[in-house]
């Protein structure tokens, strides 16, 4: 058996990882991927924890979770798409008309 | 009579299971040049001609020629193409099919009426992790064309994408029809529960989807939007030559046999034998592993034929298929899978 | 009888309400006048069914509101109340008519301010509950604000925030020792409650010294601020000033200040930490400011900032008395609260007057209006010399009392105090000799006297302070027997 | 495998440089624009209403495994005909939306 | 069926997707009625299951009185967005998605009310999100309304993954998801540095949505960027809905970190207040004060955490319906504003919830303006508004526990908040107007007096509203 540790240790880089991407990037989609890459970080925890606990619910989360950041990736294209078509890019560095 | 097995071969019995695996890579490899063969060959029968038939008798080492062939052609690179994407993307084709083979059982050996089925592992969710492993060739599609940096390619792959997008669902959906029968996900299970009833028989919708939805996955006229060499130049692989070409060639032809195994199994009853066949102990070995290889040579050779038997679609009926016909049906059919199931689990 | 506490908020609130709607300047001052004399006439009822005798609440009204924080709407009048609602409700039709001829934007929101000012001030003296008195407390806060926020003069948006950003600060300040009070006699009890005598009548069994000197220091921080007293005095000036002539009025008017020292603060005096701390301490801001308003008011040009100024040193009489802690004393000061409304409402009259007939309130560019304003000047001598204290006049017995009962706890700071009595006839005669004698100031060009209607207005409060200062009585009695009341419940704690 | 493939066929196929064998084919003519082209919005509907309907099947699979068995079949059931009804609606909405349309 | 309310609110959003895509544009207007009308049902029926308590669905439903009580703060909000957004949506092609969307995203609060396991409460969590990102964007044409529903998107999305990557921990540590389970399995979290980790990861999450300083950022940006009638949803709503879950996930599962996330809502709290009043001061636009003031709100409410006697417990949750109508229906008076500024061409037509697009309202609009102060007095906290009653229940809770210092902050707070709602309201009333009066659309109206009666009848007549906070208070104590 791989330690419990190994997978947490994983999980927690990956969503730095994901943190730091996010807090970095300007471009939208390279966004959403950064914030996919969190919240399956976090699905893998849950997945770990399902495993080393021996109950059912961290997987069926995981699966929720999944069908949920589908979803949000959708939501979060569709407004790219049309800020893309407003704006012809998506760098999230020039849209700053709403600021104080 | 049954034969006993002797005890020194129980902690032999993964390196038996890893044996299977090599030779099943390698059976599959030798199929897929088979199949090459056979496509040819069917192929020109049907259009009253002769085929291959200078190398060797009947050509059938013209794929070594043509493999030869492959070999010693320069491998060209586009100077504008993505050169990491380019050169790995076969990786993930192969890679895809490979993952699939490692859960398809080729077929199953009767020992003193015990079955062993001959996959390399036998896990519970064999089904969804197949479906899960065909997806990724399209990752290996798109980075080809997207690498290429050539219009025809990312044209083909775009299509491809709608494609692939489109016939998932109903895949899946008629998977899980069949699955709903057995209650499992495993394939072993689905092709064990045909004994008596073959799916097609109790399924005929959902097999029509499957096979339809199959065909489109596996990229197969009428469903090759992504090459059509007429429009397109051959789509994604327009850049590609040589090996790289030929490797995505080889893949897409495991990927049909392989295709042509999960009709055999999931629909076609599988090995599934008489009781008196599988006691027996020479029959047992040979013939259920027979019957699902007969089966699937049918299916490859129904493919092969039905690429001359209709024209390609056009990209938005490929879509229009999908989406407004065979979702509907095969939700209808999951429907029915589960009346069909509790009635006759009850 | 008639529910005449409700009545008392519920009619000008209603009045108010519609004149917001009316369309012409005659309907709107004719409505509030309607509302304000309706006010009055329930005013009158009320007094004349009054038993000054007694020192318990009439009119008692109480219906239950909250009952899971013990929130009941409750009111009634006792003699603390009586005599200031009076106050209100003689004047607010005076200043209507007052105010009848002038023209000005917005008219029916003008009015309808005025009568929603009324209803709120009445609603504070009338309210038994902690709650309701904290609503009307509040609500008194908007008219004003936009009174002076829309009709003030140059600087009206900087005075306005200025009232009511410190104003409100000090409420929610008082609040928050409300809040304290609330929860502390919960504990003691067992049952919620807000009822404003039983929280006070509790304050003396909590057993921290600590926590009841929060309470009640925070409490009356609001009271001071609102009165206003010495350090807390800052946005006086400016509001009175900017305030357009009614506002000035209401201001005055709002006499919640001194009216909550009473009804709260006092009877919850002798059970703080160190009673004789604190009313050294209120004698001392009291006397203090008697004395600081004085001066300033000496050294002004402004004729408004001057009536303003000698406002806040009136104020120190009302903190002063009720620091000197005998009846008598108290009475003064609830009486001078009573007489200042009264005086205070003729000199600003007579600054507005003098303002919009002159175009300024510099004293120093006025002179000789007596010439050409004698009726006002006739009146504002009334006003001028009430103000300072002359026997005979309704402010005279206020400052006698003060002074007289005062001395008996605080003789120091009485003795302080009366310096001011020399400074404050010192600037009203000076300020009567520039603004209304001597040499007739050309610049002021060519000016009429002001109208009968102001001159009835004026003269009608002019003549009660003339009365009040033969004949205190009517009201005095029974501010007598309730500051006895107050009075006995420190004598029990032997302060 | 790919790479060992790759690996030998470096080293077995010749080589010859010419500028015109690098370029991208274009039908023989000299290629024009870039190939970076946008995805055209019909994909982009497609792959949303992949997305909802990936995801029912993704449900269906474990519920497969499970409804029978386990003392719920009658309630599970239900509950996934409810998950599949409320889905159709969807369905029935982007049809009449025209989203599987392809030419618009 | 306990359930109703939730039945109801689903079966009409797709009753009006179905039938929606089937309409011409003209006649879709009726599906706004169709909307509210399944709204006020579903209220309706909210109302009458008062008082009861169930668990459902293996233990992952649970319905008791604080469910039962932010439902009714829910379905109150998606009422008045819904009757203001039938004009919002005249003749708009995209009518039903719009409710459709309104009413998802009130499933989603109503599923995160009602949630005893933290899938459910996740996965409510984020049907409400998504269908307000959806919603915020809803302006395609609009930069404003794209570029605050992508801050929104951006920063929601980001929530939700920490917030997920907590539950991961709290599951982990505790081997469940259910919330009485995970109290019980606490211990182990609380010894553990991972409960402060999974403390912090959660508070962010929840912070977010709360818009809580430092997690505020999307807020300003997605009120004023989106359709008013959206942004009293999102303020009204969705906010409500971040409080619900802090109140599940912390008071009822988390107990045993109590006091760690404690100190950290003090500190949020304090922060919170003061930032947004002090920001709000200077804002021209009326959408983003209000965004500002809400972000204030947020601070005030948090406040229950930090104090967690009954007391401040039922004034934080009768604080959240207060804030509903005050919140939604000032959001809804701004809608109307922005009706007319865009309607008759008059004004500041770049953003039209400027502040001088406000100016003699009182003439224009009486109604409009009538019902803005009203709100913004009882945002305040004057009496004898909702608001008042709130902060009152809040303010001297805090007292009460002894945490004076608290109290005065939150109170100089709201002195300072009078200053920016005291201006709006001498725009309205005493700047001249720079135009005729208009008709009041008949929808805002109906709105406005909705969310009107709601302010003024919790400021005066109380007792019922304060029973069920107290009611809801007990579940969490």
């Amino acid at each position: 058996m791989i330690p419990l540790s190994f997978y947490l240790g994983l999980a927690a880089l990956l969503f730095s990882i994901g943190l730091y991407g996010v807090m970095t990037h300007k471009n939208g989609i390279r966004m959403i991927m950064c914030i996919e890459l969190m919240l399956n970080s976090a699905n893998l925890n849950l997945v770990a924890f399902s495993s080393y606990t021996n109950t059912l619910d961290g997987q069926v989360f995981a699966l929720f979770s999944i069908a949920l950041a589908a979803a949000e990736a959708a939501v979060g294209f569709a407004i790219f798409m049309a800020i893309y078509r407003m704006h012809d890019n998506i760098n999230l560095d020039e849209l700053n008309i709403l600021r104080w | 009579m049954p034969i006993e097995i002797p005890e020194f071969i129980i902690p032999l019995l993964p390196w038996i299971r890893g044996t299977v695996g090599l030779l099943l890579v390698g059976f599959i490899f030798i199929a897929a040049m088979g199949a090459v063969w056979l496509e040819r060959k069917l192929s020109a029968d049907i259009q009253s001609r002769m085929g291959p038939c200078r190398v060797g008798k009947y050509g059938l080492l013209q794929l070594v020629a043509d493999a030869i062939k492959l070999f010693t052609k320069e491998d060209l690179r586009p100077l504008n193409a993505d050169s990491l994407l380019f050169n790995n993307a076969n990786i993930f084709m192969i890679s895809s099919v490979l993952l699939m083979l490692v859960a398809i059982p080729v077929g199953a050996v009767f020992i003193n009426g015990v079955e062993y089925p001959l996959a390399v592992t036998q896990m519970d969710i064999s089904v969804l992790y197949i479906e899960a492993m065909s997806a990724i060739s399209i990752f290996g599609i798109f980075m080809v064309a997207y690498g290429s940096n050539n219009k025809y390619s990312l044209l083909g792959a775009f299509r491809n994408f709608a494609r692939m997008v489109g016939y998932e669902v109903p895949l899946g959906l008629s998977v899980v029809s069949v699955a709903v029968m057995t209650g499992s996900l495993s394939i072993v299970e689905i092709s064990r529960a045909q004994g008596l009833l073959w799916n097609i028989f109790l399924q005929p919708i959902g097999f029509f989807v499957f096979f339809v939805s199959l065909m489109a996955d596996m990229g197969r006229l009428p469903f090759d939007q992504n090459e059509s060499e007429e429009e397109l130049i051959a789509g994604w692989i327009t850049e590609y030559c040589g090996m790289r070409f030929g490797l995505g060639f080889f893949a897409e032809y495991i990927h049909m046999i392989l295709g042509s195994f999960l009709v055999a199994l999931l629909f076609l009853g599988g090995w599934n034998v008489p009781s008196f066949v599988a006691n027996n102990p020479v029959l047992g070995l040979i013939a259920p592993t027979g019957f699902l290889l007969v089966k699937t040579v049918f299916v490859l050779m129904v493919i092969i034929g039905l690429r001359w038997a209709v024209p390609r679609f056009r990209i938005d009926q490929v879509v229009d298929l999908s989406w407004k016909k065979l979702l509907p049906l095969a939700l209808l059919n999951l429907v029915w899978a589960v009346a069909l199931g509790l009635y006759l689990g009850a | 009888m008639l529910p005449v506490a409700s009545l008392l908020i519920l009619v000008p609130l209603i009045f108010a309400a519609v004149t917001f709607f009316t369309k012409t300047k005659k309907q709107a001052a004719g409505l509030g006048f309607l509302g304000s004399i309706a006010t009055l006439g329930l005013t009158l009822y009320a007094y004349l069914n009054f038993d000054s005798s007694t020192a318990a609440m009439q009119f008692f009204e109480s219906i239950k509101w909250i009952p899971s924080l013990g929130v009941n709407y409750s009111v009634g009048i006792d003699g603390i109340s009586m005599p200031l609602i009076l106050l209100n409700s003689i004047v607010i039709p005076f200043l209507i008519l007052y105010s009848w001829k002038e023209d000005r934007d917005a008219p029916n929101r003008f009015y309808g301010l005025i009568l929603t000012m009324q209803a709120a001030v009445i609603g504070v003296f009338v309210a038994l509950d902690f709650l309701v008195f904290y609503i009307f407390w509040e609500l008194t806060l908007i008219p004003l604000f936009f009174m002076v926020n829309i009709w003030g003069g140059e600087k009206r948006v900087h005075a306005s925030y200025k009232f009511f950003i410190y104003t409100h600060v000090a409420s929610l300040i008082m609040l928050l020792g409300i809040f304290g009070l609330f929860y502390a006699s919960w504990q003691q009890t067992g049952a919620p409650s807000f009822d404003i005598r039983e929280l006070v009548a509790q304050f003396q069994f909590f057993e921290s010294s600590l926590l009841r000197d929060a309470i009640f220091l925070s409490i009356i921080f609001g009271f001071l601020a609102k009165l206003p007293v010495f350090p807390f005095h800052s946005w006086l000036p400016d509001a009175y000033t900017e305030a357009p002539t009614a506002g000035s009025v209401l201001f005055i008017l709002l006499k919640i200040g001194g009216y909550g020292l009473f009804r709260i603060s006092l009877p919850m005096l002798p059970n703080t930490g160190s009673p004789e701390l604190i009313i050294n301490m209120l004698g001392l801001l009291g006397a203090f400011s008697i004395v600081y308003g004085a001066l300033v008011a000496l050294r002004q040009k402004d004729l408004k900032r001057m009536i303003a100024y000698s406002s806040l040193s009136h104020m120190g009489f009302v903190v002063l008395g009720s620091a000197g802690f005998i009846a008598l004393s108290v009475s003064g000061a609830m009486f001078q609260q009573f007489s200042h409304g009264l005086i205070m409402s003729i000199l600003f009259m007579s600054a507005g007057a003098i303002q919009t007939t002159t175009g300024t309130r510099i004293i120093n560019n006025l002179g000789g209006l007596a010439k050409r304003m004698p009726k006002l000047t006739v009146l504002m001598m009334v006003g001028f010399m009430a103000s300072l204290g002359l026997p005979g006049l309704s402010g005279f017995i206020a400052e006698f009392l003060v002074f007289t009962f005062s001395y008996v706890n605080l003789p120091g700071f009485v003795l302080f105090a009366l310096l001011a009595i020399v400074i404050t006839a010192g600037y009203h005669l000076w300020a009567m000799q520039r603004a209304m004698f001597g040499v007739y100031n050309a610049k002021v060009g060519d000016i009429s006297d002001i109208n009968s209607l102001q001159v009835f207005s004026m003269g009608v409060i002019a003549l009660l302070v003339i009365y009040f200062g033969w004949n205190p009585s009517p009201v005095l009695n029974m501010m007598i027997t309730n500051s006895e009341a107050i009075v006995s419940l420190g004598a029990a704690v032997g302060v | 495998m790919p790479p060992m493939t790759m690996f030998m066929v470096k080293h077995l196929s010749p080589r010859s440089k010419a500028a015109g064998k690098y370029t991208t084919y274009e039908s023989g003519s000299v290629p024009t624009g870039t190939a970076r082209i946008q995805f055209n919005v019909e994909y982009y509907l497609y792959a949303i209403a992949f997305v909802i309907f990936d995801v029912e099947v993704l449900f269906l699979y474990p519920w497969v495994t499970v409804y029978k068995g386990h003392g719920i079949t009658s309630i599970a059931v239900i509950e996934m005909f409810l998950f599949v009804f409320v889905l159709l609606f969807g369905y029935i909405y982007l049809w009449k939306k025209g989203a599987l349309t392809w030419v618009k | 069926m306990l359930l109703a309310p939730e039945i109801a609110v689903v079966a009409t959003a797709l009753i009006i997707l179905l039938i929606g895509a089937f309409m011409s544009p003209r006649t879709k207007n009726v599906l706004g009625y169709l909307a509210t009308l399944g709204v006020f049902a579903a209220l309706v029926l909210t109302v009458q299951s008062l008082g009861t308590e169930a668990v459902m669905f293996y233990n992952t439903v649970s319905i008791d009185a604080l469910s039962q009580f932010f439902k009714l703060v829910f379905l109150a909000v998606a009422l008045i967005v819904s009757v203001a957004s039938i004009k919002y949506n005249e003749n708009s092609d995209h009518t039903e998605e719009f409710y459709c969307l309104v009413l998802f995203a009130t499933f989603g609060m109503m599923g995160v009310a009602s949630a005893n396991d933290l899938i459910l409460l996740f996965c409510a969590f984020e049907l409400a999100s998504l269908a307000t990102f959806a919603l915020a964007g809803f302006e395609k044409q609009d930069a404003r309304s794209l570029e605050g529903a992508m801050k929104y998107f951006i920063i929601g999305a980001i929530s939700s993954a920490l917030m997920l990557f907590g539950i991961s921990f709290v599951y982990g540590a505790t081997g469940t998801t259910r919330i009485p389970a995970i109290a019980e399995n606490a211990a182990f979290l609380a010894q553990n540095p991972i409960g402060l980790v999974a403390i912090v990861l959660l508070i962010a999450g929840f912070g977010f949505k709360m818009a809580l300083v430092p997690f505020h950022m999307w807020a300003p940006d997605a009120y004023q960027g989106s359709p008013s009638v959206v942004s009293s949803l999102l303020a009204a709503g969705s906010k409500k809905m971040g409080f619900v879950a802090a109140f599940r996930v912390f008071i009822l599962a988390l107990p045993a970190l109590q006091v760690d996330w404690q100190l950290a809502f003090t500190i949020l709290a304090a922060v919170t207040m003061t930032f947004g009043n002090v920001v709000a001061v200077s804002q021209t636009s009326v959408k983003r004060m209000l965004a500002y003031s809400s972000l204030a709100q947020a601070g005030y409410i948090a406040m229950a955490f930090v104090v967690m006697t009954p007391m401040a417990l039922t004034g934080g949750i009768f604080y959240t319906l207060a804030h509903a109508f005050m919140k939604g229906g000032a959001f809804i008076a701004t809608a109307a504003v922005v009706w007319m500024v865009t309607s008759q061409k008059t004004g500041d037509l770049i953003t039209p919830d400027h502040l001088d697009n406000f100016k003699g309202l009182g003439k224009k609009m009486p109604l409009a303006a009538l019902s803005m102060t009203v709100f913004v007095f009882a945002l305040a906290g004057i009496p004898p508004t909702a608001g008042f009653m709130a902060k009152l229940l809040l303010f001297s809770s805090t007292i009460e526990a002894g945490m004076a210092w608290l109290a005065v902050i939150a109170v100089l707070n709201s002195a300072l908040s009078l200053f920016y709602y005291a201006r709006l309201v001498r725009y309205m009333y005493f700047l001249p107007p720079d135009g005729k009066k208009i008709g009041m659309p008949f929808q805002y109206a109906a709105a406005l007096l909705i969310a009107v009666a709601g302010v003024l009848v919790m400021g005066i007549w109380s007792e019922p509203f304060l029973q069920w906070a107290m009611d809801a208070a007990q579940v969490l104590a």
